[in-house]
């Protein structure tokens, strides 16, 4: 009884957050239908292009076929793993750059230069510093998305309510209690916003990393390799991977958001 | 208080410059691969008598500067919208997400198809990029407003578009500022990468693919170089303008400046 | 308002337009384009001729299609796939630029061990993108030493990125043409270990001048013009290798010292069918293109 | 003008759920000026921001002349409990209280000198051009009330609005209100802690129980009119009264206050 | 334990200064509890935050325990004029008040004791799983009060404690600091609008002038202790203090009402 309720609760919230994929599935079949296009195939023709290219495996392996195994384990690993550094330096460099400003001083205009440097552009550093392949790819992966939590992480950590702080030192909390119990928890909200959107970032990292580090599978290596063949079918599959990818990367994200931020949710609600 | 701050960003630019060229000198960066720094400097400061690159970099920063206006003119509203309609935007979270995650060079052949002008290509793009840092910070800074100060106006009968304007925008403003410090890079490098990929009149990155087909490494790096420096006067400029629009924002945390 | 200026319906020999968008890459394959504006041919024929780099064959089709260029430079690689893919229907106007002995070579590290293309197998090797000439080429490299594709893995890597890559070791061996080739002979002492354009690739064609049918049915007489011009610097610039190097680093970062040194290519100046079929049957060969291509229809014949 | 029925709220739900009123029944004519006073925590912010239909009470109904309160009652003002909160940082202090004129339809002009004429009425002419976070916590509880004054509504709620002021600022503000409340007929409740001030200030003192809050008793002041600092805290009317509420208020001790707890080491 | 010696301060610079304090000399022994009453915006909170070490003063020395402040001196705690944006909105009630008692190097459990039982001393043993924005204006600042006294500290900053809780509640709060400062001998110092309170709890009553602020009058409470809400508050001397402190904080009224000016149309 109650288990149902629950699931009729639960397939009611799926069905209110996803009811505007079919409608622009739809949409966009009809429209490509219409367009006749070799350019812009149905998501009809790019799903079972998809299908063919990764999703022909056994149900056993969630159809997953060897390809999709060889392309997205590493793939992704590398995309985890650049994510991850990115954001563990970004936090904690953004962190330490925002609560002094001599530090600030000596590396703003580094950042600042930096982040407007295509990583592509970059490669022959990389290649110098990095040699190996999986270890360049990381390393563009981490170059392109630490700014955003990098940036965002200053913003959160300087613009900690004044009253917060002079609280912290009164009661002379120590520096890492300080930094855990009231910079973090105070900035998070702004972090969480730079850890969104290099979320979604790490995955076009994925891709340009791919490209400029010479991969030989993988995501983006299938992208190029579909782009650079005119099989706009697959290209198009890879791209709506990516999407799908996104979506679900974003939407356990919020899960995670939504739990270390309740309180921030909350407090913030007007009633 | 300036001055210390630009010595200070000097000294932290000149180690790292010393750095680069020692390891250069030493031979632990390989130098057939990564040119010395001073090599790439010298090229740089060069380039500023090039009046060919002159013309490429004003030819970027016009793309550049009209993609990220469009952004901010794009994602601004939207973000607005999604804060404040939390079903709007669980209804399009699903579109967004799909999105967010494609590369914008991905969409270049698929843009270069519809838009038959160089430029309106690379602005596509780059607004396409550049949108994302300034919707999700917009977004979230609306959630950041305090809900006393909304009361307020509220109490005082003004409808929800003058909250809106009133109280969540200018609470919100210094971290969508924020956001737009992001998209700026962002924007540039998309500039540039979509130069590089698919070329065009002029451009950083139309010099850099000219660079490279020439084997010039060193000009490649001279040229991305002025890119950076491109981003730090943006940022400079950027932050002036916060400093001087939100010095409520620093007082209240005590920030002096 | 740009339609007005651009296109005028009678004058300048009936153009329908005078001006022509043409996609361009930095490199040797498109001297006689120069040639041809510096020496005034296209003035005569009433055109002015704005060139804009693109930065490969891939992504100046859909730029062709919207019109974005006229003309661009296409390898012939490309735009036979492209055309077997329906992604547009191509026209070439006239050929562009021609293989020679090492103008594309195989190329390893100074002090590596592979001494020749059998000792290649199971070894990485930069070309500059999948499907295309570079492939194509070592694959007959390789078959011609008793290889095949499969012994070896392709990586893709620009031109520029190239070298860097082979010194790191992050590849074995890499697939390069000028000016990149005399640049790493000269730099780091890598060896040649193969001419990728002998045998069944002597003498190879490697790219065109290339419209769409849409827009050469709109502009029949412009494209007409465009052709008489170009062969006369394409002429030029097989004739007289001074030419080429003189107006090499104007549009390229190629010094003149570099230029004097380059190995170049041939400009042909008749496009000829049996040639370019050439390229659709090895394409075939090696499985590059699904069916048999007749080129003949896609190639204009060129203006009495 | 203000009517409230059996007015029920409920923060939260489920185990962490608190019942903050208990069904609280108030009439208040109009031109009243109504004092609540009640123990710490037991919901007369609640009962203040339902009325002005900030909360949505769980129960019950609040009418504010005589149209039920779904949305924020048009015509109304309130001095927010925490007024430092509700003053806007980008703001100069001027602008902070010329705002809500707009919905006046007063020109800029009228909105600065109506803005000026509040705070100087404040005491507060000196510091217009400076921003909320300049001031100390005493002047910035004056802006709001200031902000609220220059509105002149017809119905304004007060949340312990002199709570941060100096006890000779707080008797010029208390004749303030009343003063301004004898020109423009506004009705005001009043939430205060002062009992002294409640009776004082009061036509009517409402005695709230501890949460779940009801009324625990409804007193009228029958002082003379016009009140006067000195003369009307002498009378021995008002000697009375404020004993009967705080014996009200008292009532109940809300804790019992043992030192000897946080005094065992 | 605490002297401040010819303290100035004046924030800004250029036309946009203000001075706001003019010169104090202050001198607090140990175990003494000095209230300090003055008018509103005079520059208490600016003292008291000079003394904390977050205001750095543009003229004069404060020192604690012979060392000159110059970052916030060790053993010290403070309650905030702003309470509510003192409290950790992210943290509960419990854990704002268990937080600083790190330093005290008490265990996890340890801590938890203390929390509980100082919140149970202002009343609040019941809010201890809540967080701060459950609460109402008075259970917060009585959190606050429980985070300062469960530290025990050495120095003990208050500014304007008991401001917003309820008659009741704020003479119970009154005796737990008196009961808390005997057992463990701090040394406060309070800032207060109440006349009343000052007399009441202080050993010393501290008046301020108006901004820039300056001593104006430094008296002894010769009351005998220990003090009794009802019993100290009859006494004569305490009746004639209170008036004298009433006198000095009137002394110059801060401004004059001018209820005519909000009147005008
Ligand atoms: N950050 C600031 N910038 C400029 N002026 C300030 C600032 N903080 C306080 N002031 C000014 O200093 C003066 C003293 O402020 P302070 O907060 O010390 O007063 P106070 O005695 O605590 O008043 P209250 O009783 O109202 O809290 C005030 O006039 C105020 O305007
Ligand atoms: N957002 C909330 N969530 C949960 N409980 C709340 C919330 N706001 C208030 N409460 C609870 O409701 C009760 C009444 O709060 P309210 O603010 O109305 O009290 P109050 O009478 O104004 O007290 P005070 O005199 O201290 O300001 C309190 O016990 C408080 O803990
Ligand atoms: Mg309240
Ligand atoms: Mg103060």
């Amino acid at each position: 009884m109650t288990m149902t309720v629950a699931n009729g609760g639960r397939l009611r919230g799926l069905a209110l957050r996803l009811w505007t994929v079919p409608v622009v599935v739809a949409v966009w079949e009809a429209a490509a239908r219409a367009a006749e296009s070799v350019y812009f195939p149905p998501p009809s023709a790019i799903l079972a292009r998809l299908r063919e290219l990764w999703f022909s495996g056994p149900p056993a392996r969630l159809f997953l076929s060897d390809a999709a195994l060889a392309d997205f384990l590493p793939s992704l690993g590398r995309m985890f793993g650049g994510w991850a550094l990115a954001c563990l330096g970004g936090i904690a460099l953004g962190v330490a750059i925002g609560r002094s400003k001599t530090l600030a001083g000596y590396v703003d205009p580094l950042i600042e230069f930096g982040r407007a440097i295509p990583p592509p552009t970059l490669i022959p550093l990389f290649v110098v510093l990095f040699k190996a392949d999986a270890r360049m790819q990381v390393a563009t992966i981490v170059y392109g998305v630490v700014w955003p939590v990098l940036v965002n992480s200053v913003d959160g950590a300087r613009y900690v309510d004044r009253l917060h702080i002079e609280t912290a030192r009164v009661f002379g909390l120590s520096r890492a209690e300080r930094l855990t119990r009231v910079i973090l928890p105070a900035a998070a909200p702004k972090i969480f916003a730079g850890l969104r959107l290099s979320l979604s970032l790490a995955l076009i990292l994925m891709v340009v990393a791919e490209l400029a580090g010479s991969a030989t599978s993988g995501i983006g290596y299938e992208l190029l390799y579909t782009q650079q063949n005119f099989d706009l079918p697959g290209m198009w599959g890879t791209i709506a991977l990516l999407g799908v990818l996104g979506f679900l990367l974003n939407s356990s994200f919020l899960v995670v958001e939504r739990r270390t931020l309740s309180w921030h949710r909350r407090a913030g609600r007007t009633k | 208080m300036i001055l210390s701050r630009v010595a200070r960003g000097a000294a932290g630019v000149a180690v790292l410059l010393v750095a680069a060229e020692v390891a250069g000198r030493t031979g632990l960066l390989d130098t057939q691969i990564m040119p010395l720094a001073s090599t790439v400097l010298a090229g740089a400061a060069g380039l500023a008598a090039d009046s060919e690159f002159l013309h490429d970099v004003s030819a970027t920063v016009e793309v550049w500067a009209e993609g990220l206006l469009l952004a901010t003119l794009l994602a601004v509203p939207a973000g607005v919208l999604l804060g404040s309609l939390p079903r709007a935007e669980t209804a399009l979270r699903p579109v967004i997400e799909f999105l967010r995650p494609i590369p914008s060079v991905a969409l270049i052949p698929l843009v270069a198809l519809i838009a038959a002008a160089d430029g309106t290509m690379k602005v596509t793009v780059i607004v396409y990029a550049a949108c994302w840092p300034v919707l999700v910070n917009t977004m979230y800074g609306l959630h950041d407003v305090d809900p006393v100060a909304k009361d307020t106006m509220r109490v005082f009968g003004f409808g929800r578009l003058a909250v809106l304007l009133r109280v969540t925008l200018p609470s919100a403003a210094p971290f969508v500022l924020t956001g737009v410090r992001l998209a700026a890079s962002v924007a540039l490098v998309v500039a540039i990468s979509a130069e590089l990929l698919a070329g065009g009149e002029g451009g950083i990155g139309v010099y850099i693919v000219r660079a490279g087909s020439g084997y010039r490494i060193d000009l490649m790096l001279a040229a991305t170089v002025w890119a950076g420096l491109i981003g730090l006067v943006v940022n400079a400029l950027l932050v002036r303008a916060e400093r001087g629009l939100f010095r409520w924002h620093a007082a209240r945390a005590g920030v002096t400046q | 308002g740009g339609a007005d200026t651009d296109t005028t319906a009678t004058g300048n020999n009936g153009l329908e337009k005078t001006t022509l968008k043409v996609g361009i890459l930095p490199i040797a394959d498109v001297a006689a384009l120069y040639i041809a504006t510096e020496r005034g041919f296209f003035k005569a024929e009433g055109l002015t001729v704005k060139p804009e780099i693109v930065a490969s064959t891939q992504v100046a089709i859909p730029k062709l299609v919207s019109g974005s260029v006229d003309i661009t430079l296409g390898n012939y690689f490309s735009v036979l796939s492209a055309q077997e893919a329906k992604m547009a229907n191509f026209r070439v106007l006239a050929d562009t630029f021609q293989a020679k002995p090492d103008v594309f070579d195989i190329v390893v590290k100074k002090d590596s061990p592979i001494q020749s293309v059998k000792d290649l197998k199971g070894k990485k090797i930069s070309v500059a993108s999948f499907n295309s000439i570079g492939t194509l080429a070592v694959d007959s490299t390789l078959r011609a030493n008793g290889l095949s594709t499969k012994d070896v893995t392709y990586v893709p890597a620009a031109f520029p990125d190239a070298p860097g890559k082979l010194a790191s070791g992050q590849t074995d061996a890499a697939w390069l043409t000028e000016p990149f080739l005399t640049g790493v002979q000269k730099d780091m002492g890598a060896r040649k270990i193969a001419d990728t354009m002998t045998g069944a690739m002597a003498d190879f064609p490697i790219a065109g001048w290339t419209t769409t049918e849409p827009t050469l049915s709109k502009y029949p007489k412009t494209m007409a013009a465009f052709q008489r011009a170009i062969v006369k610097a394409q002429q030029i610039a097989d004739s007289d290798r001074k030419a080429v190097e003189k107006v090499l680093p104007t549009y390229t970062k190629i010094t003149p010292d570099a230029a004097s040194i380059i190995t170049l290519g041939a400009y042909p100046s008749t496009l000829n069918a049996t040639r370019i079929q050439r390229v659709a049957d090895l394409m075939l060969e090696y499985g590059y293109l699904k069916a048999k291509m007749d080129v003949n229809p896609l190639l204009v014949p060129m203006p009495q | 003008m203000l009517d409230v029925v059996n007015l029920t709220h409920t923060y939260g739900s489920g185990p962490e759920a608190h019942r903050a009123l208990g069904g609280i029944d108030l009439s208040v004519p109009e031109g009243q000026l109504v004092c609540v006073v009640g123990p710490s925590g037991c919901g007369k912010s609640t009962l203040l921001r339902s009325i002005a239909g900030l909360v949505r009470p769980t129960g019950g109904e609040v009418r504010v002349k005589g149209r039920p309160v779904t949305a924020t009652p048009d015509d109304l003002a309130v001095v927010f409990q925490d007024y430092s909160r509700s003053l806007f940082p980008w703001m100069s202090v001027r602008d902070n209280v010329a705002l809500p004129l707009r919905r006046r339809g007063l020109d800029r002009a009228a909105r600065r000198t109506a803005a000026a004429e509040a705070l100087a009425a404040v005491g507060l002419e000196s510091a217009a051009a400076k921003y909320p976070w300049q001031l100390s916590g005493g002047m910035q509880q004056r802006v709001a009330i200031a902000r609220a004054l220059a509105y002149r509504p017809s119905l304004l709620l007060m949340d312990e609005p002199f709570g941060s002021v100096d006890a000779q600022t707080r008797e010029d503000l208390e004749d303030l209100v009343l003063a301004v409340r004898g020109h423009h007929r506004m009705t005001i409740v009043l939430i205060t802690h002062d009992i002294d001030e409640s009776v004082y200030v009061g036509d009517r003192v409402v005695v709230l129980t501890r949460a779940p809050a009801v009324v625990a008793a409804d007193l009228r002041v029958d002082l003379p009119g016009p009140r006067d600092q000195i003369g009307t805290r002498e009378l021995p009317a008002f000697v009375h009264l404020r004993s009967e509420v705080s014996r009200l208020v008292r009532g109940r001790p809300e804790f019992s206050m043992t030192p000897s707890q946080i005094d065992k080491e």
